[in-house]
């Protein structure tokens, strides 16, 4: 088999971090991918909701959108996106909001919205979608995208989901009912706020990594844990499984 | 209470869309009302108030045509392929014109269309705390709960004149019927003062499937458009044609292949559906 | 996430209802929970706080045998009949204790669950302006839209610690489907702390007429209980026993033919449902 | 064919009210039985909505509740009952809401709730219902309930329903959208707002009845209309057609 690439190693480490029976929030992309991996893995129990209103939703390979006719055909209850959100995400009944990001900063906050100035923007960002509120609600959340000092940056453009705000006790004073971002998953290491700031700390490596390549990777003084791990090689169970799972092979 | 009439899409639009309109052309990935939206670029509207949660491909390419004067919306991109490149050029380079932009959340579109469907001035829901939205937009305010004291927010009705929305069948009743992923298909023709819905087919009696109907008498327009979601589809009648949407991002990055796509595609052909 | 556990109605009830509870027991005409209801009062639950919007047969029996403390209601008759004797009695005379009363309007009620099953801590309604009931309740309240300053009323959520429901059919997974009148069915089960839905079957896949399906994992007990809906009914398994609304008229007058009719049809009967 | 009851001749005279292709929300009882003749008669297309979330409903014969299964059977569309009220009623959709009443002022205000005092009531009725945000909503409505001093009262023990409030412009200073009560029908005759004061005055006497009667069943001083007119007889068409309704012959 294939050595894993960057991205597979990424997305082999995210679906790890899902535990089966959770009911997790998906964003599409990278996200889904790491979800249904997770489903097929050790987590097959896991109810994927999507914010098209499939609940329970068990796609066959990765859709590329999230309103793909299969998510509505394999799911428990398909509900319309009002509901989605009122009674399912906003009430909190879902356990780990799955997320990218174009930015992030050190306390997990994301901006989707616009890199540069809102009213002139560089780039034009797609926006929100259903970020914001999951961010906010659900129970945890996991944050997923590649490393660079272009996405993680020491301040945000927009704000678009918030994460632990500015640390410390800050995000539950804004009175979420979710519990914020748990992890950061990239392509060079995984990320987890460190207790009492809150502040993501690199806490782990994939194989092949360097901390040097996490810090210049990183906009912001990147801290290293101390108790910093190596990321296990993604399993001959696991590659296979993601790639079947790419190929639309069931 | 009026009965929806059945007409063809070009007599739809003329009749209902007037220039400065602000319209909702809805379908959450299924069920998105292409054909329409492309008769309204071939009739020329103008200074348009775009609604739409995902204005992907199809108001990239109304924006691209110069329909629009503003957009309200929640994720303006090209699902599971990258940008909106006409959306972008709009906003970044006021190209074709310029875009004046409302911007919230998912969470937050849906609570406006459940306001405007409800008769009610604003929604309310636990979001935008802690964002940047409400630094650009006086669309989002805070609301106190007068029973527990708690923080919340406020956001207001969405009202468009027209709405329109893509659905599986009409009976010969005109009560329309769809199934499959809802959207706001619902609160899209609810919030708005007039409607127009797309269908693939007329039937004696609507499906068994079916989960959302709307009576015929809250409908305006009914136009027979078979097909007249594509590329995005309509559940048990089509399939989302995922190389359309792969392939917009090359037509869309270049104003010019946008143009002579727009030209050879949606200017010089027909109008569709039957009539 | 846990999946719904299958067990007897007795199991159910006497595990996820206790003394002192708040209960929703749905069904708006159509599936209302009477198997459940009859095993609460045969299980001698007392204190409850029974919320209903139309609390019609159902809990004129769980009121005369002395289950409520308070009621929270919006329509309290039986339907097409005429009075509930034993709410009236209860009100009006404190037989068999006395019953606090909490009054809404239908549209106050379904605000207050919707709510609820959001998670916001009220709803917004047009509602109430020029009425009695803010004179009798603090659970009305003003509200300003920070919009327009339109004045609307607030309700607070509804938040019962057992909702409770039938419904036609669960999967082998623990799904429940349910078609026809759906009433508040869904917002009782989203808005409670646990839940207990009865069915008429468990069946291998849901019927293709089910317009409401309530994942498993937000269900914590279904109970097998074939017509635990009489005499209210389960549409496609049952009728409605119009003759049974009526006699109840005659059984429910006095406080004698009541306490014979539910010592003989509720008390000395056998737990209902599956084993 | 026998001739009609007091409670036919209301019941006819209600139906007359109903124009065709009006959207009506029906209230139980002799308001839906009266719609259900109209949609037989001259209304074949009146859209009948229950507060069950049954929009368009064709029942065969009267249903004995709100809820009976041919309601959904026949319908258009069944909604939830959240739904009813906020997307169809609240929403400004309903032309004509049907109600009956325990008690009515002389602005058409309704009691269902108790009479005497609402602590120690000396009747306990069932309650609003759908009627608030009906009599609140709905472009017009007509109330329909037998005439007599106790139903026809000076003041309500309890106000469930707001009609034309305390008369004049007072209802319009509430933010009501909907039209308020234009018609009340009796056993005795009808009674409509006059126009400024939207008092309620008797406008029409059925046959046989006097005015004095009507003076005798109304609690408060009941004013006759100049233009007092007399009810026409209900044909034998409507009658058969009323009976046939109730008899569930289709």
């Amino acid at each position: 088999m294939n050595e894993p690439s960057a991205d597979e190693i990424m997305t082999v480490v995210a679906a790890r971090e899902l535990r089966d029976r959770v009911v997790c929030f998906v964003g599409i992309g990278l996200p889904s991918t790491a979800a249904n991996l997770a489903r097929r893995m050790h987590a097959p129990n896991a109810v994927l909701v999507y914010e098209s209103g499939t609940i329970g939703a068990k796609p066959t390979r990765p859709p590329l959108s999230i309103g793909d006719g299969e998510l509505a055909d394999t799911a428990d209850a398909v509900v319309s996106v009002p509901e989605i959100f009122s009674y399912w995400l906003q009430a909190g009944r879902v356990d780990v909001g799955f997320l990218g990001a174009a930015q992030v900063d050190r306390f997990g906050n994301i901006n989707t919205t616009v890199v540069g100035d809102y009213r002139k923007p560089k780039v034009r960002l797609p926006g929100a979608g259903g970020a914001p509120e999951i961010a906010a609600s659900a129970k945890e959340t996991f944050i997923m995208l590649r490393q660079s000092s272009r996405a993680f940056v020491s301040e945000l453009d927009f704000c678009t989901s918030v994460g632990n705000h500015q640390g410390g006790d800050s995000r539950d004073m804004l009175g979420m009912t979710g519990g914020g971002p748990s992890v950061i998953i990239t392509d060079i290491g995984v990320l987890r706020p460190e207790p009492g700031t809150r502040e993501f700390v690199l806490t782990a490596l994939h194989p092949g990594r360097t901390e040097a390549e996490a810090v210049a990777a990183t906009g912001w003084p990147l801290r290293i844990s101390e108790n910093l791990t190596a990321t296990e090689q993604p399993t001959e169970a696991e590659l296979s499984a993601l790639r079947a799972l790419k190929a639309g092979v069931t | 209470m009026a009965m929806a009439e059945v007409m063809t899409l070009a007599e739809a639009v003329s009749s209902l869309v007037k220039d400065g309109d602000m319209i909702a052309l809805e379908g959450f990935t299924h069920l998105i009302p292409f054909a329409a939206g492309h008769e309204i670029i071939r009739q020329g509207r103008r200074d348009l108030t775009l609604v739409r949660m995902t204005p992907d491909v199809l108001y990239d390419q109304m924006i691209g045509a110069g329909c629009a004067r503003k957009l309200i919306f929640s994720w303006g991109g090209n699902p599971g392929v990258g940008s909106l490149h006409r959306l972008r050029d709009a906003v970044e380079h006021e190209w074709p014109r310029p875009l004046e932009i409302e911007e919230h959340s998912h969470a937050g579109m849906a609570a406006r269309y459940v306001a405007g469907a409800s008769g009610l001035p604003f929604g309310v829901l636990r979001g935008y705390s802690g964002t940047s939205f409400a630094d650009y937009t006086d669309t989002i305010a805070e609301i106190i709960c007068p029973f527990t004291g708690e923080r919340l927010t406020a956001v207001p009705a969405l009202r468009p004149d027209v709405g329109v929305i893509h659905a599986q069948q009409a009976d010969r009743h005109g009560n329309i019927g769809l199934w499959g992923i809802q959207g706001v298909q619902k609160e899209a023709v609810l919030s708005a003062d007039r409607s127009i819905v797309t269908v693939e087919e007329i039937v004696d009696v609507l499906d068994s499937r079916v989960t959302v109907t709307l009576p015929s008498w809250i409908v305006s327009a009914i136009a027979v458009v078979p097909g007249g979601a594509h590329p995005s589809y309509a559940h048990g009648y089509s399939e989302r044609d995922n190389g359309f949407y792969v392939a917009w991002e090359e037509i869309a990055r270049d104003r010019e292949t946008f143009s002579t796509w727009a030209d050879e595609n949606i200017l010089r052909r027909q109008s569709a559906g039957v009539s």
